[in-house]
């Protein structure tokens, strides 16, 4: 088979084999979506819990709901969650907006910020602003997520009042959703940023002693201009891959800023939804989650081989 | 290349400021506002399908009966209710003044169709279906609820289901997925105007047609808050007036903080529900008495009131039972005293042969306790662990949470577990915590350990009592057994503290909803 | 982290340049061999039993020097004690998920052909795993315990690895000597084994250290959404307690200060020493 | 002091007047190089004097880790941060070492060109080769892109690289000496007043060294540049440079015409070197070169030297005697006692 016919061939096995797990996961968790439904101060009859369990379809054997689970996927029928009595598509949607408003900026002004600071840092290794940014943004990344963001919570917005406590809105305004999700963006970026900019002045400080970058001084270029001119683009193949590697973790990083900020995005859905044993939410996500990280491993994939040409001639 | 990068971000820090600025002033909303801050999150606006939103919604569709501060039932949309002297009879009268939200009155043909289609279609209220045989209303509009068995509890689970309206539910064929985040038509002295699920904000608006005790707000909003410290820090910035957790006191170690800022009060009421050490008592050697008996000594009451509750309780009796419940029975006192506990042990076949300090079974193997524990109680499970290592009994903790402790609890995988119960829950089933124990009923939050014939019995024949001394009698007869069977150990009698801004005044609080009921938002008024 | 160790490119003396430590290296070392005594000594070190009660919420005063905590329990004896939560869980999810990873990217990269192709698959579908759930799911099934935390991370996390490993197996497959053993006919163990896995050390040390950072991060983080082991004292547990037992609100600082300090100057050791290895690994490789 | 006399006749009048008249463009006065490192001061380069005129070619020759390098890449300051530099490389009136690093950018690839020696690692893998030509014109005449790609075409073609596919491909595409090629064309596109070319024919094979060297004295010549060049193989030295000089542990000790120096090699090292070629029976120097951190008082060959006194290895007075032509030019120069 050709190269991509071969890459394709496992891209396509891999997703088949995650879908499955998302399936398996949620339900070899103890515990199904009836057991935490009703709430602790509710007494039921037997029979009335049959009837439920019926109506959730949990009643079936296991296999007969893997090929109904296939079945609604290939149709794009996501199902219904009978914690949150609504159809997960419609879930997903209005909760996937608030955590990409929260985690898109963050991600691409992070990258973006990381991979320049980085770059310049790299290059510019040994001077004393140097050494100050990449003191702070090293702290910043050996620190939980969790732990610097309750800290910002506290400082900035019951010490100093600056922002709300919590939640995505209060009047709904767009002046009020971003005065809201400012200091958590702020704190995702700075993860993102904290983690880019660390592999790329790495990235860089490797580049930078490389002969290709004494050639281009000696051709007259000054400064910077080597820098972006020729060492950026080499420096920057390792962090589109781990950008990739990275997208799980971005999203994991989103579950603790929402739990911290008590927002309702993605993340405390799935985690609520784990904690409840929502089958078609937990699906729904999983489904979700894997497309965004295999789309991001194919861009990673494409930018590579668009920026590298040595990969296509192999 | 740099001063681009300086551009940006001094333009990023310029907006942050004038955001943070510009929404100071939230727009106040009209008129007089009451906002109260709660952790009890809404997952859907649905309020037969979150149990959170029913309870919230009993301010818009208030119950038939209601429980006044003496546990005893009052009516509240009923006017008077009364129970035939075989108990299979029971007659409620509708007062006739409520009119809901959009005009229309209530009826009893309203109360009617509610139990009919509750029955019907409301998993909670299945047990009517096999002991309501018919619900018919007389001519002066009383309703009548003929029983197939006598049945002493009826005007008390009528003080928990919300009175539906007709016109608007007959259409609605499945109540847990019917969700509406608009208006939903309420009799009550406030309707839901709309539900914020994104912001967390329920917010009520005056009936308009609303006939009693005018309220003293235009508009109240109940503020969910996922994370408990940031409503304390909303509490004391004044984002929120007033406090309320169902079945739930306001944490302990906060307390302090508040009562220094001066400017709130507490109303503080003795809890019906409480902290107890649940036993396996399907499995050796929990199934022993004098094993239970010996732990009972070995708890540390005082200390554990100290830590987990900080003081705001009293050492439990043996009975169970809080004395803030009905026909309350003072019993014997639980005692702290390791060397009766030892002795009981060593009394009762449990020796120490290898002397490695661990007490072995009847059958000569190690005791090895599984604690299963869920993550709201790792601390006294914790300091529960201690004091049974103080008397030898070894135990390893197993932290799960809460799906995982209802499924493995069902199963009987346990032998020690720390768990509570609330007020409603209290009250279940024959009343005075049988609903916990009773093996022959399931539910999320209770154990069902005990198959004890005596006691199903006794169940029973509370369930079939027809008159109040009767009910007495068998109260008393709970609280003995407890006593003397002790299937589960209270660790402590806790109180419940709302705290209330002191600018309000007014609050009323019933043991079943706390601060959260009718004649509570018709009595509270801003202080002059 | 810095760079004065610049390449020579006209010195090309033979002798070896000897172990040279930057600043930070330096204090990267410190800081983790004095948190890895602390680990191995807590008994020693700390001044009361961690599990004993005193008088619960004290501030600090000269005989509690981090106050107490919500059950009483002196907060320096569990700082010290906590040590040796994040030693178990870093080193052993680093050991599990680096031995695997070598494994992986060692034969992935060395046969290359179908081997390559399947365990690549592998790792594209390891990567996919949500983690959280993993460890709900586990920690419901198994007793949670720090070595179950740290087999899970290990298992979730030689993915990096393997393809570090790999990339490095291609190159080194290609170099004289590797084909030279081939053509003598050595088993392609043998060669794995004494040829591919020493030039590949350099690269995965680095790696190693940097997992036992992430792992110690995430054992705090699982800490915090209160799935961490009980039995044992771990300074996420900690945070945990002192955010959930009104730590934060009453202004007990030191309460949640002092444990997530740790954690950062544990993981920013850490992490100094892999940066400092890789410093030296990149120069050694110009040298060449 | 007989080879002092022998060499005086030896000179063929036409040689020297061609050196007397034409001024020298770049003059490398008491330079010296040394690096900080963990392992003590490294001297790499001690004293050293050089001058290149106008369309003249000097090949400094001498052992791998001499000191060539050094000396070369800290004209154009493109040694290492850790390098220490003292003494002055006079370039048109101006010192090229007090440059600041604006004005030194300046002067890179416009009027002083570099060409490395490796090629297929000093060329950018992921930059198609024209683009890298066609960079000295984006930067120094501040071309558009599209002009610039042409001049590189063009200079491709000069360079015997015309088919069309090239300017599109990668470096690592290509092929050594085609990589060479590309290097060469991005150092002369500017046409500089001075070519350094740092070892071109190193890595390459016989006849493509060859027609490397031909190409860079064919541009050498078209564009009336002067080279330096830094090899260690002799015999191209000889074939392509008019002066040369030969370098000895971090010092200059023997500068003269090439002819001369092959046919009369007065430095004892000189001989040696020369002795080692092929074509005089590959003999080998004994012992190896000294440490550059502690290097021997003295002359620096004393320890290897056939023909050393006791007075060699003294501290004081080891200078670097010239030995004068009629008109006064300086026909040779030895660092040697003998002399």
């Amino acid at each position: 088979m050709s190269l991509t016919g071969r890459k394709a061939a496992r891209y396509f096995i891999a997703i088949f084999l995650i879908i499955t797990f998302n399936f398996a996961i949620p339900r070899s968790m103890p515990g199904d979506p009836l057991t935490n439904l009703l709430g602790e101060d509710v007494i039921l009859s037997d029979s009335s819990v049959q009837e439920l369990r019926s109506k959730m379809g949990l009643d079936k054997p296991l296999w007969q709901q893997y090929i109904e689970y296939w079945q609604s996927i290939l149709r794009l029928d996501l199902g219904y969650s009978f914690h949150l009595h609504k159809p997960v598509s419609i879930l997903l949607q209005d909760r996937m907006k608030w955590t990409l408003l929260l985690a898109g900026p963050a991600l691409i002004l992070g990258s973006a910020l990381g991979a320049i600071l980085g770059a310049r840092a790299g290059w510019r290794s040994g001077s004393r602003r140097e050494k100050v940014h990449t003191g702070i943004l090293l702290a910043v990344y050996c620190t939980p997520p969790y732990f610097l963001s309750l800290i910002s919570l506290y400082l900035f917005s019951f010490q100093l009042g600056l922002f709300p406590l919590k939640g995505l809105y209060s009047t709904g305004s767009a002046a009020d959703i971003a005065h809201h999700l400012l200091l958590p963006a702020v704190m995702m970026t700075l993860f993102t940023l904290s983690r880019n900019y660390m592999i790329m002045r790495g990235s860089v400080l490797q580049e930078k002693s490389s002969l290709y970058a004494a050639f281009a001084r000696a051709k007259g270029l000054y400064d910077e201009q080597i820098l972006f001119r020729h060492i950026f683009r080499n420096a920057l193949l390792p962090i589109i891959t781990l950008l990739a590697l990275d997208f799980g973790f971005i999203l994991s990083g989103a579950l603790f800023i929402e739990i911290v900020f008590s927002m309702n995005g993605m993340g405390s859905l799935i985690y609520d939804a784990l904690l409840s044993r929502d089958y078609p939410v937990l699906q729904g996500s999983f489904l979700i989650i894997t497309i965004m990280v295999v789309s991001a491993n194919l861009l990673a994939d494409l930018l590579y081989s668009r920026l590298d040409p040595r990969v296509k001639w192999e | 290349m740099r001063r681009s990068l300086y551009l940006l971000a001094s333009l990023l820090l310029l907006c942050m400021l004038m955001l943070s600025t510009a929404s100071m002033g939230a727009e106040e909303a009209t008129g007089e506002v009451l906002k109260i801050g709660s952790p009890n999150v809404i997952k859907s606006a649905s309020i037969l399908g979150d149990s959170n939103m029913g309870v919230f919604a009993h301010l818009s569709n208030p119950t038939l009966m209601k429980m006044a501060a003496d546990g005893t039932i009052k009516g509240l949309t009923a006017g008077s209710s009364e129970v035939s002297d075989d108990g299979k009879t029971w007659k409620f009268s509708i007062k006739d003044n409520l009119y809901w939200s959009d005009g229309e009155k209530l009826t009893p043909v309203d109360v009617q169709f509610t139990f009919n289609y509750l029955a019907e279609n409301y998993p909670a209220a299945g047990w009517m279906k096999n002991t309501v045989d018919n619900i018919s209303i007389q001519e002066d509009g009383t309703l009548v609820f003929s029983l197939n068995k006598p049945y002493s509890r009826l005007n008390l689970e009528f003080a928990t289901y919300p009175i539906l309206a007709k016109h608007i539910w007959e259409s609605i064929d499945d109540p847990m997925e019917y969700t509406n985040e608009g208006e939903n038509v309420g009799f009550g002295p406030f309707y839901i105007a709309s539900t914020d699920l994104g912001a967390g904000v329920i917010y009520f608006k005056k009936n308009p047609y609303w006939k009693g005790t005018a309220p003293k707000f235009d508009s109240i909003e109940i503020h969910t808050f996922a994370n408990m410290d940031v409503l304390s820090l909303a509490l004391e910035k004044g984002d929120v007036d007033a406090y309320y957790k169902y079945a739930g006191t306001y944490p302990y170690s906060s307390i302090d903080k508040l009562k220094e800022t001066g400017n709130f009060e507490f109303v503080e009421k003795d809890n019906i529900g409480l902290i107890f050490l649940g036993m396996n008592l399907m499995k050796e050697p929990m199934s022993d008495l004098s094993f239970r008996k010996a732990i009972s000594y070995a708890i540390n009451y005082s200390e554990i009131l100290k830590l987990d509750a900080l003081g705001y309780g009293k050492v439990p009796n043996s009975g169970f039972v809080p004395p803030s419940m009905m026909n309350f029975k003072e019993t014997a006192k639980l005692e702290y005293n390791l060397t009766q506990a030892k002795g009981i042990l060593d009394g009762a076949g449990y020796k120490d042969t290898n002397g490695n300090g661990i007490l072995e079974g009847k059958d000569g193997k190690e005791i090895k306790l599984t604690f299963l524990t869920r993550t709201d109680y790792q601390r006294p499970t914790e300091l529960m662990v201690d004091y049974l290592k103080a008397v030898g009994i070894d135990s390893e903790i197993k932290n799960v949470d809460s799906s995982t402790w209802i499924k493995q609890k069902d199963a009987g995988e346990y032998d020690l577990t720390i768990t509570r119960s609330t007020p409603w829950g209290m009250l279940m089933h024959a009343n005075w915590g049988t609903g916990y124990f009773d093996s022959r009923r399931t539910g999320e939050g209770v154990l069902h350990v005990l198959d004890d014939a005596k006691f199903h019995q006794l169940c029973d024949d509370i369930l079939a009592a027809t008159s109040e001394d009767q009910l007495k009698d068998y109260a008393y007869e709970v609280q003995d057994y407890y006593a003397e069977n002790l299937p589960a150990i209270p660790l402590y009698w806790n109180l419940v503290e709302t705290p209330y801004n002191k600018a309000f005044q007014g609050w009323y609080s019933d043991p079943l909803y706390g601060i959260f009921n009718v004649d509570s938002f018709l009595s509270v008024e801003k202080t002059q | 982290m810095t760079d004065f160790c610049e390449r020579l490119n006209e010195w090309k003396g033979n002798r070896l340049m000897p172990m040279i430590i930057s600043k930070s290296g330096w204090l990267g070392l410190a800081f983790f061999s004095s948190f890895l005594l602390m680990a191995a000594l807590s008994p020693v070190l700390a001044p009361y039993d961690p599990w004993y009660r005193f008088e619960p919420y004290l501030p600090p005063d000269e005989l509690h020097l981090l106050g107490t905590n919500d059950l009483g329990q002196d907060i320096l004896s569990e700082l010290i004690f906590g040590s040796r939560a994040s030693v178990i869980v870093g080193f052993g999810a680093a050991l599990m998920s680096t031995a695997i990873g070598t494994a992986a990217g060692l034969v992935s990269g060395y046969f290359r052909g179908m081997a390559d192709e399947i365990i690549m698959g592998i790792t594209d579908i390891f990567l996919m795993i949500p983690q959280i759930p993993l460890i709900i799911v586990l920690a419901a099934f198994l007793r949670p315990s720090l070595w179950l935390v740290a087999l899970l991370m290990g298992c979730l996390w030689w993915t990096s690895t393997a393809r570090v490993v790999r990339s490095k197996a291609l190159q080194i497959r290609e170099t004289g000597y590797v084909q030279a053993n081939r053509s003598l006919g050595f088993s392609s163990l043998h060669i794995m084994l004494s040829d591919v896995l020493p030039n590949i050390t350099h690269v995965v040390m680095p790696k190693f250290l940097l997992s036992i950072a992430s792992a110690m991060i995430a054992e705090a983080s699982i800490s915090f959404l209160g799935l961490g082991d009980p039995t044992m004292k771990s300074w996420g547990m900690m945070i945990n307690f002192a955010f959930s037992r009104g730590g934060f609100l009453n202004g007990l600082w030191w309460w949640y200060m002092a444990p997530g300090l740790c954690i950062t100057l544990f993981v920013l050791s850490v992490v100094l020493l892999g940066s400092m290895l890789e410093e030296r690994e990149s120069v050694s490789l110009r040298l060449q | 002091m007989t080879d002092l006399q022998d060499f005086m006749q030896g000179c063929s009048r036409a040689a020297s007047e061609s050196m007397a008249n034409n001024q020298a463009i770049l003059s490398i006065e008491d330079l010296s190089v040394s690096f900080e490192t963990a392992m003590g001061r490294v001297m790499a380069a001690d004293g050293v004097c050089l001058k290149l005129h106008e369309r003249e070619t000097v090949a400094l020759v001498g052992e791998t880790g001499c000191g060539k390098s050094v000396v070369v890449s800290s004209i154009v300051q493109l040694l290492p941060g850790n390098a220490y530099v003292r003494g002055r490389a006079i370039y048109e009136g101006r010192d090229l070492l007090s440059l600041g690093e604006k004005e030194m950018a300046g002067i890179r690839g416009s009027e002083i060109a570099m060409i490395f020696q490796n090629p297929s690692l000093a060329l950018n893998p992921i930059i198609k080769a024209a683009e890298q030509i066609a960079e000295p014109v984006i930067i120094h005449w501040r071309l558009p892109k599209s002009q610039a790609l042409d001049k590189a075409g063009e200079m491709l073609r000069r360079l015997g690289l015309g088919n069309r596919a090239i300017p599109g491909m990668f470096p690592f595409q290509l092929s050594g000496g085609m990589n060479q090629r590309v290097m060469i064309a991005a150092a002369m596109i500017l046409s500089p007043k001075i070519i350094i070319a740092d070892e071109p024919s190193k890595g390459l094979d016989a006849n493509s060294a060859d027609e490397v060297m031909g190409e860079i004295a064919r541009l050498r010549d078209s564009a009336g540049a002067s080279l330096l060049l830094i090899t260690h193989d002799l015999g191209l030295a000889r074939k392509i440079s008019d002066r040369m000089a030969v370098m000895y542990c971090g010092q200059i000790i023997e500068t003269g015409r090439c002819e001369d120096i092959f046919n009369q090699p007065l430095h004892p090292y000189t001989k040696a070197l020369l002795n080692c070629l092929p074509q005089r029976g590959f003999q080998p120097i004994p012992g190896s070169s000294p440490s550059m951190i502690e290097p021997p008082e003295g002359c620096r060959f004393y320890p290897r030297c056939p023909e050393r006194q006791d007075e060699c290895c003294m501290k004081a007075g080891l200078q670097m005697v010239r030995i004068l032509g009629p008109e006064g030019e300086v026909l040779r120069e030895v660092r040697c006692r003998l002399y």
